[in-house]
């Protein structure tokens, strides 16, 4: 009843299993070891299932006597498992990725492994026993070394334009496309290309490309884009009458929150008019539920570029010492609007200043009222 | 010997126009029905008023269409049963009935949509708003504050919750918004809901002809105790609105030294202000106690105390604060003696002290919240609701004596 | 419908004479309309709302992106003629052709997994604003839906070495091709409205 | 019952058509990132949408044959496609998305 | 789909075994026509239908169990049933459950049995895709219960508007395992829908055109293509809600500035289309029972296909009329509210035909027919509290109360289930071969009728009374005095549940009595009208010996009655001789589809996928290897059983395999 492949994956599943304990008391429950083992455990039962069940080319005894007498052919399976073993301890030491890898590469071993040795021995004839091979490997190889060609392209393409100056990415874009598309016309030109020459385009194609990913990877992303991620810029607003360096460019147009918003407030030659949304007529004061987020539109329609600013009470940054919160929109030209999110927590009555301000310009006041 | 299925078959098409006389039925009985407190058919304000008057002929419209389409079938059903006729005429349908058939309701429905738009653009007009108070839900009770208006006498914000005091004949505007989920502010006497959506701000009319209390729920579900997010509309004349702010702008009174309503107070001081907020009320070393619902409060709120004794219902209008004999002498007195009689309060006899003294001793028994610590991780450890706050039996005392003084 | 030429069997008859696959995936492709519409639509809701992260004038880089454009449309040129090499029964051109739009899509995607991680670094999270959200959203759907493409041409390729007579796969050319083209013209709507209009 | 087979009939474009459509794509497209840096004044935003619709209807009907292949297929996709557009306007005009 | 070639044939002939051309899980299963293989990996439409139709059933006894702990919470003042948690829960569910997992895979059993027999096709168009959505609803219906087990069900209502079911708001996992449990479902309605659509425009008999068409056809292809275009709205819905929970995306996080009317929106946008799939399958079937009952033909048969239509088209333009009362300007209320308004006309068309259809007939009440005229009457009433709705300003006095609830009981109780109750009576024997008894059937009728009007009739009263929905208790102090108060109506609708409940317990009753000792159904039981009619009960396994040429609409009476010049109608033949007319010259080899393992495989996916995506990432990550193995194992399987399998196979001729597609 026991075919070999069952017994192969017999093996197979022990082996998971013992590893699985050992990882358990090694490292310990992590999610990522402990499920990929177990699905490896699972995996195997389940083939274990299939094998029993398919009762396919199970060879009997008095054939296979005769093909297995010659000595197995000679196969690299197994320094590549062993490569993959040590990997998987260093993983177990250093980062798990490395322990990820090393396991991956243990799988692919014993599956190309196994299927290989058993077809070997499934007829007398080495071509057929190819065939039968390719048959069960192929569907599952290509897919698999189709989607690490696709991931490592991608993945070295990305990294190329990571590390190169920012206007030179769109450059180098055009370069590789219109190349791959160049390739792609040469040889539907000629329809006698012999295979060699075809091979021999992919092969350097794709080696530079991974090349030039490692060595984007090495000297890593542009210093622009180094500083932008540490200085997190684009947070930190200066709230002054004058630009701020990272953050005033090109300011919003248009936002698309007009049925959303409690009181818009326009900047109409040089005056501040505050409406509040329901009320009619122009407002001195702004009344605003408290900690309750509330969005507020500010549009400016005086020539120049002008921001709106909320101060909205004070913080005890230490002992004694008070810092002003401030929250402000973008420096905004000439009929443009953005739109301003507070949240106050406090009432207006504890004290301190709550108010809507355009800095620079005096006098222009709209007061807050917090209930 | 008559088996049961030829009864049965001689029967059915007579029961079979029996079926719905009990529904018949039900629609008669409906007349009879309750005035519940929140009977959408007994408008008290001009806008339900004019939604009633929309309202009524639709539904006389919709019951005689249904009586035709009945009557139809049930004579169909009995004139064309199988008495061993002749297999009849394959007839394929008459276009000219089928047309004619089609164009009677949707002329029907032509004439209600010109009334429903007319009626929508009325009840959606904003520009004679004589008052503004902003309403606000959270979750599992409302609060209302009235911005500063000095024609109404309105010097400085009032923040009162549970139940919304206003004029008579004033066409107030309500400015609904919402803290946390989306919650609808209703009271059906009065008008139509409309939903109070975080982040948005929505206008409702509301506007009463007569003194008097209006029932109102949130009609939005929005979570545990959507069903004990109640509220009412407490409709005063114009001269006892006045009275009403002059009272709810006066100062605060500590309570004299010495008694219980003073322990009861710093007892409120040490455990209740830490979300509580009561205006004017000062610590120990006189600076003023500035309650901080945000950091113990998802929706960063908890009712306002200060005058609680002036209101007739407390937590989410759930409760209330006077005993039902007291309650029911204020509901059913009489339109021109309801106004003294609601502005006079919760006084000692009257106070509900079964619910107050249980709402204190364990707030979460008494009204399903989120306010357990140990589902509290989701919301970074603030409470959705009043948490159980394990208070002696004693400090109950004086914190109702302190609560009395609130007035 | 194309006949399998292993099985001599009569293409089934249809009441509208046409193939079943193709009709299935033109009604796909239809519903695939509202699903790209809805994200859309989101994106422009919430376009304007930046809170306190960079605004999207600040992180887009049109010129990059204008290219990223002209490839997915050379993807589609690429893909036309494979499919009208397979109709010709010509299988070493499907191949090729299939192979070069796999290639382009590829190059695409490389470009999208750039612009991500830029914008990344440049303060621009999952959860930073709306804006962010419901960008990352809306072209991450669509890199899926090309990655998913740039599968099946694979696949296609493998299969395609292998099957013995040519152009007994045209139909599944064909097929893929027309789940290409429609990535590449929603990718042609998301370029105008969301990076060429500015907020 | 042999069914007329859509594959012998010919197709309607030659490799050479479809590669100057191609070219007018890219075109429109080179045309469509020029408004990114010259200022089109208030021919802006139609200019955009017309090239963009232009697109769509060129791949849709060539490359993906819709012009030469039967009326049902057009149906399916424009009913999806309309239904959409139809029906996302209507839900942005209710936030006031349109107003100016 | 690619063809496994067999090992080159250079192998030497001594080899003794050559394995076959498949191998292990790329074999593809061979037809046999019991056992629980047959039916795990089954694509014939009719088992599916079975399928469907059995676990579609399970679930509607889930629901109503649900609806009974819901009355029974409501039966008296401060009800201690259920406390407040578990109440928002149940009637998540009970909605959950009754609209996707009981009305919408019943109304897709129907279509699934009888789609292909009406229109005189051997099966679907794409057998392994009509498979494969069945197991993704089963998969999907299994995956939202388990949340019962696992930290407590969704409870923030079936329309889970944000931002209560927000992570803040909604903490527990119930909101994950519904948004994901709906997205799955969602693929099975998809799928479902392109492969009906294809069906009925491609494999329709000879001479059936489009008018040709039975009616219950025209319906169910309306509903399909609600479902192509709707499914889409809902899935980018529960995406953005499910990245705000799982991924901390902000899209309706108030504070980032979001607006929670975009839920409302996408979810409506689905949810009014949806309530059309829900009903437009009855009014299929009661258009199909009606002229059977009354011996003459639907009346003004064009006129309803295009009413049909037009419901399905108008249904796009009406979602927001949910919505009158959470903020929209008054511009766009009065607009919804004249659209809804125009949508009371095509279904007015109908009323009018059901009644037309009856009116002059030969009258015969059996239970199908009883629950045939419930539904225009029950449906009736329901559709008429909706136009006094459909009015904005009264809506903003009805919405969200029990009126509400009143109004969608009475059209998808009185009107769903109803017409699929007479579904039930009418095709039985077609399905089983076996006769529903009448006698129990009168009891499930009458009960059930009963039940629903007293449960569902003082609702009106209690919305209008202004009980707000979903509370899960009610107080004394609001409930009015007087003995007709409100509490005496929760209590009459609450014994009114109970009565239903027993209504329907008759009905399964009645199913174990028939199974065991029905008497056996004669070929054409109601002297019927369509096609699906003109094959044995049950049919045979490829439906047709040989496929009719339909000649004209309602073909099976055409060929059982002749018109003598006199206008006359004599019967020509019976129904029986029609059928052995088909039998005699039957076709020659007949291909059916073989089964497959790969749609359940790749139904098993999702749930895996979708538990990962809650729990564990890894696992997530296993699904969707199972997934890419399914999809592969799909596409590479080979086109048929080949015929000279090792082991024979059992039943009898070997099947070869039409290249369905």
């Amino acid at each position: 009843m026991f075919t070999t492949s069952s017994k192969f994956y017999v093996a197979l599943t022990v082996l998971a299993a013992v590893s699985f304990g050992v990882y358990m008391i090694l490292i310990g429950p992590s999610s990522i070891g402990a499920t990929a083992l177990f699905g490896m455990i699972a995996v195997g039962i389940l083939f274990i299932w299939l094998s029993l069940h398919t009762r396919d080319a199970d060879t009997d005894d008095e054939f296979a006597s005769g093909a297995a007498a010659d000595a197995p052919s000679r196969s690299m399976w197994p320094l590549v498992g062993a490569a993959g073993a040590l990997l998987t301890l260093i993983g177990t030491l250093t980062t798990p990725l490395f322990f990820i890898l090393g396991l991956i590469v243990v799988v692919a071993t014993f599956v190309e492994w196994g299927i290989q040795a058993w077809a070997d021995r499934a007829s007398s004839d080495p071509a057929y026993n190819a065939a039968v091979r390719a048959k069960i490997l192929h569907p599952i190889e290509f897919p698999v070394i189709a989607a690490i060609g696709l991931g490592v392209i991608i993945i070295s393409f990305a990294e190329i334009m990571l590390a190169v100056e920012r206007s030179a990415g769109a450059v180098l874009f055009i370069i590789v496309s219109s190349w791959v598309l160049a390739a792609g016309v040469v040889v539907a030109i000629k329809p006698n290309m012999r295979r060699g020459i075809i091979t021999v385009i992919v092969v350097v194609g794709s080696l530079a490309i991974v090349a030039g990913g490692l060595l984007g990877n090495a000297s890593g992303m542009r210093e622009e884009l180094v500083k932008a991620a540490e200085e997190d810029h684009f947070m930190h607003r200066e709230c002054g009458p004058e630009k701020d360096k990272y953050t005033d460019k090109l300011a919003l147009e248009s936002v698309s929150s007009r049925s959303a918003v409690v009181a818009t407030v326009e900047f109409i030659d040089g005056k501040l008019v505050a409406r509040e949304q329901g009320v009619p007529g122009e407002r001195e004061t702004i009344t605003i539920p408290r900690s309750n987020p509330s969005s507020i539109i500010f549009r400016n329609k005086t020539e120049g570029e002008f921001r709106l600013l909320a101060v909205t009470g004070k913080t005890m940054v230490s002992e004694g010492v008070y810092e002003v919160d401030e929250h402000c929109t973008q420096l905004i030209p000439a009929g443009a609007e953005q739109l301003l999110t507070l949240t106050m927590a406090k009432p207006t009555l504890e004290g301190g200043e709550f108010y809507l301000e355009v800095p620079g310009v005096e006098g222009q006041r709209v007061e807050l009222v917090v209930p | 010997m008559v088996s049961a299925g030829q009864m049965v078959n001689r029967l059915t098409p007579v029961l079979r126009r029996l079926k719905f006389l009990p529904l018949v039925g039900f629609v008669a009985l409906a007349g009879c029905a309750s005035n519940a407190p929140q009977d959408t058919w007994a408008p008290e304000g001009p806008n339900a008023q004019m939604i009633d008057d929309l309202q009524k002929p639709i539904f006389a419209v919709a019951g005689i269409v249904g009586l035709i389409v009945f009557g139809a079938i049930a004579f169909a059903m009995y004139k064309f049963r199988d008495r061993g006729q002749p297999i009849p005429e394959q007839t394929h349908g008459k276009p000219v009935l089928e047309i004619t058939l089609t164009i009677i309701p949707a002329l029907i429905l032509t004439v209600i949509g010109v009334f429903t738009v007319r009626t929508v653009f009325d009840l959606a007009k904003t520009s004679d708003t004589e008052m503004v108070i902003n309403v606000t839900g959270q979750q599992w009770w409302w609060e209302y504050d009235y911005p500063v208006q000095e024609e109404l006498g309105i010097t400085k914000p009032i923040i009162t919750s549970g139940q919304l005091v206003f004029p008579v004949g004033t066409k107030v505007m309500l400015r609904q918004t919402s803290r946390d989920v989306i919650h609808s502010y209703w009271i059906p006497k009065l008008n139509g809901k409309r939903d109070a959506v975080p982040g948005r701000v929505h206008l409702n009319r509301l506007e009463a002809d007569q003194p008097g209390i209006y029932a109102g729920q949130c009609t939005e579900f929005c979570g545990l105790s959507h069903a004990n997010m109640r509220m009412e509309a407490v409709a005063l004349s114009k001269e006892d609105f006045a009275k009403w702010v002059d009272q709810q702008l006066a100062d605060y009174q500590a309570p004299a030294e010495g008694t219980l309503a003073k322990e009861g107070e710093t007892v409120f001081l040490n455990q209740c202000v830490r979300c509580h907020q009561v205006n004017g009320l000062k610590r120990a070393d006189g600076t003023p106690a500035i309650a901080a619902p945000d950091e113990n409060v998802v929706s960063g709120a908890a009712p306002n105390l200060s005058k609680l004794m002036t209101r007739n219902t407390f937590a989410g209008a759930m409760f209330d604060l006077v005993t039902p004999e007291c309650r029911a002498d204020v509901w059913d007195a009489s339109r021109e003696t309801f106004g003294e009689k609601y502005l006079a309060g919760v006084s000692e006899e009257c106070l509900n002290q079964t619910d107050l003294r249980s709402w204190l001793r364990n707030a979460p028994e008494m009204k399903p919240m989120y306010a357990n610590p140990a589902l509290l991780t989701s919301t970074g450890g603030k409470y959705r609701g009043m948490p159980y706050l394990a208070l002696s039996e004693n400090d109950i005392e004086k914190l109702v004596a302190y609560l009395l003084t609130l007035k | 419908m194309a006949e399998t030429a292993t099985h001599e069997h009569a293409a089934h008859h249809t009441s509208t004479g046409l193939s079943n696959n193709k009709l299935g995936m033109w009604l796909f492709l239809g519903s695939e309309c509202l699903l790209f519409g809805g994200l859309i639509s989101t994106y422009m809701l919430y376009r304007g709302r930046v809170g306190t992260g960079p605004t999207p004038s600040q992180v887009f880089d049109i010129p990059f992106t204008s290219v990223s454009s002209f490839v997915l449309l050379m993807s589609s040129l690429t893909m036309v003629l494979a499919v009208s090499a397979a109709h010709n029964k010509d299988d070493r051109a499907t191949t090729l052709w299939l192979t070069i739009t796999a290639l382009l899509g590829a190059t695409f995607v490389g470009g999208q997994v750039y612009e991500f991680t830029a914008m990344y670094n440049e303060g621009l999270g999952f959860s930073t604003s709306l804006f962010a959200s419901s960008f990352y959203t809306l072209t991450g759907f669509h890199g899926v839906h090309v990655t998913v493409g740039i599968i099946m041409l694979m696949s296609l390729v493998g299969i395609l070495n292998k099957s013995k007579v040519p152009g007994s796969r045209a139909e599944t050319v064909e097929m893929i091709g027309l789940y290409w083209h429609f990535v590449d013209v929603v990718w042609i709507v998301i370029f105008t409205l969301i990076y060429l209009i500015p907020v | 019952m042999m069914s007329e087979d859509t594959t012998t009939k010919q197709h309607g474009m030659s490799t050479a058509g479809y590669v100057r459509i191609a070219l007018i794509l890219a075109a429109i497209t080179a045309l469509e990132v020029s408004t990114y840096y010259v200022d089109f004044g208030p021919f802006f935003m139609p200019s955009l949408m017309i090239m963009m619709v232009a697109k769509f209807v060129v791949v849709a009907s060539y490359f993906m044959h819709l012009k030469f292949d039967n009326k049902i297929f057009s149906w399916m996709f424009y009913t999806g496609l309309f239904l959409a557009i139809g029906v996302y306007v209507a839900a942005l005009s209710t936030f006031k998305f349109f107003m100016a | 789909m690619a063809i496994i070639e067999r090992p080159s044939t250079t192998a030497p002939a001594v080899l003794p075994t050559v394995p076959s051309a498949a191998f292990g899980a790329l074999k593809r299963p061979v037809t046999v026509s019991s056992g629980w293989r047959s039916w795990l990996f089954t694509v014939d439409h009719k088992k599916l239908g079975i399928m469907y139709g059995a676990v579609a059933m399970f679930f509607f006894i889930v629901g109503g169990l649900e609806a009974v702990l819901i009355r029974l919470q409501l039966a008296a003042p401060d009800g201690k049933v259920l406390n407040a948690d578990l109440y928002n829960q149940m009637f998540t569910m009970h909605a959950t459950t009754m609209v996707f997992l009981f009305v919408m895979p019943m109304a897709s059993a129907f279509a699934n049995y009888f789609l292909p027999l009406q229109i005189g096709a051997r099966d679907v168009a794409f057998p392994r895709i009509n498979a494969f959505g069945f197991w993704a609803f089963l998969f999907g219906g299994i995956f939202i219960n388990m949340s019962w087990f696992l930290g407590g069900a969704a409870d923030g209502g079936w329309f889970m508007y944000a931002p209560n079911s927000g992570p803040i708001y909604s903490p527990s996992h119930g909101v994950d395992f519904w948004a994901l449990g709906l997205q799955i479902t969602g693929i099975a309605s998809l799928t479902g829908a392109v492969n009906l659509i294809v069906t009925v425009l491609n494999m329709r008999a000879p001479g059936m055109s489009l008018m040709r068409m039975p009616i219950f056809t025209w319906m169910i292809t309306v509903v399909q293509f609600l479902l192509l275009f709707a499914m889409p709205v809902i899935t980018v819905a529960l995406f953005l809600l499910m990245f705000q929970r799982n991924f901390d995306a902000t899209f309706f996080d108030v504070a980032a500035g979001a607006d929670p009317l975009l839920w409302q929106h996408l979810f409506w946008i689905f949810g009014h289309p949806e309530v059309y799939i829900l009903i437009l399958p009855s009014f299929g079937i009661i258009s199909e029972v009606l002229p059977v009952f009354s011996r003459k033909p639907l009346f003004g048969y064009p006129f309803v296909v295009f009413s049909g239509a037009a419901i399905g088209f108008v249904g796009w333009g009406v979602w927001a009329h949910h919505m009158f009362a959470s903020g929209l300007g008054p511009v766009s209320v009065a607009v919804f509210s004249v659209a809804t308004m125009a949508i009371a006309v095509p279904t007015g068309v109908k009323v009018v035909n059901w009644t037309m259809t009856i009116w002059g007939g030969k009258l015969s009440f059996p239970v199908a027919m009883k629950f045939a005229l419930g539904l225009v009457i029950l449906f009736t009433i329901g559709g008429l509290s909706g136009v006094t709705h459909s009015v904005a300003p009264s809506d903003t006095q009805q919405t969200d109360t029990y009126y509400i609830v009143a109004h969608f009981h009475y059209v998808l109780f009185g009107g769903a289930i109803f017409g699929l109750f007479s579904g039930f009576y009418y095709w039985w024997p077609k399905v089983f071969g076996k006769m529903l008894s009448e006698r129990l059937g009168n009891w499930n009728f009458w009960l059930m009728v009963i039940g629903m009007n007293m449960t569902f009739a003082p609702m009106h009263i209690l919305g209008l009374q202004g009980q707000p929905r979903r509370m899960y208790v009610w107080t004394e102090a609001r409930a009015g005095e007087g003995f007709f108060n409100l509490g005496f109506w929760n209590l009459v609708a609450s014994i009114g549940s109970l009565i239903l409940a027993v209504g329907v317990l008759f009905f399964l009753i009645n199913i174990f009595v028939t199974a065991r000792k029905g008497k056996q159904a004669p070929a054409d039981p109601w002297d019927a009208r369509s096609l699906e009619w003109m094959t044995s009960n049950p049919p045979k396994e490829h439906n047709f010996d040989s496929i009719p040429t339909v000649g004209h609409l309602d073909e099976f009476f055409h060929r059982k009655y002749s018109e003598s010049e006199s206008g006359q109608l004599t019967q020509v033949k019976s129904g029986e001789e029609v059928i052995l007319d088909l039998e005699k010259n039957a076709d020659a080899h007949i291909h059916m589809p073989s089964p497959s393992y790969w749609p359940i495989v790749l139904a098993l996916s999702l749930p895996v996928i979708a538990f990962g995506l809650i729990y564990s990432i890894p696992v997530a990550m296993v699904g969707g290897a199972i997934a890419l193995l399914g999809c592969y194992g799909w596409a590479l399987e080979p086109s048929t059983a080949t015929d000279d399998e090792i082991d024979p196979p059992s039943s009898g001729q070997g099947k070869e395999m039409v290249h369905v597609g």
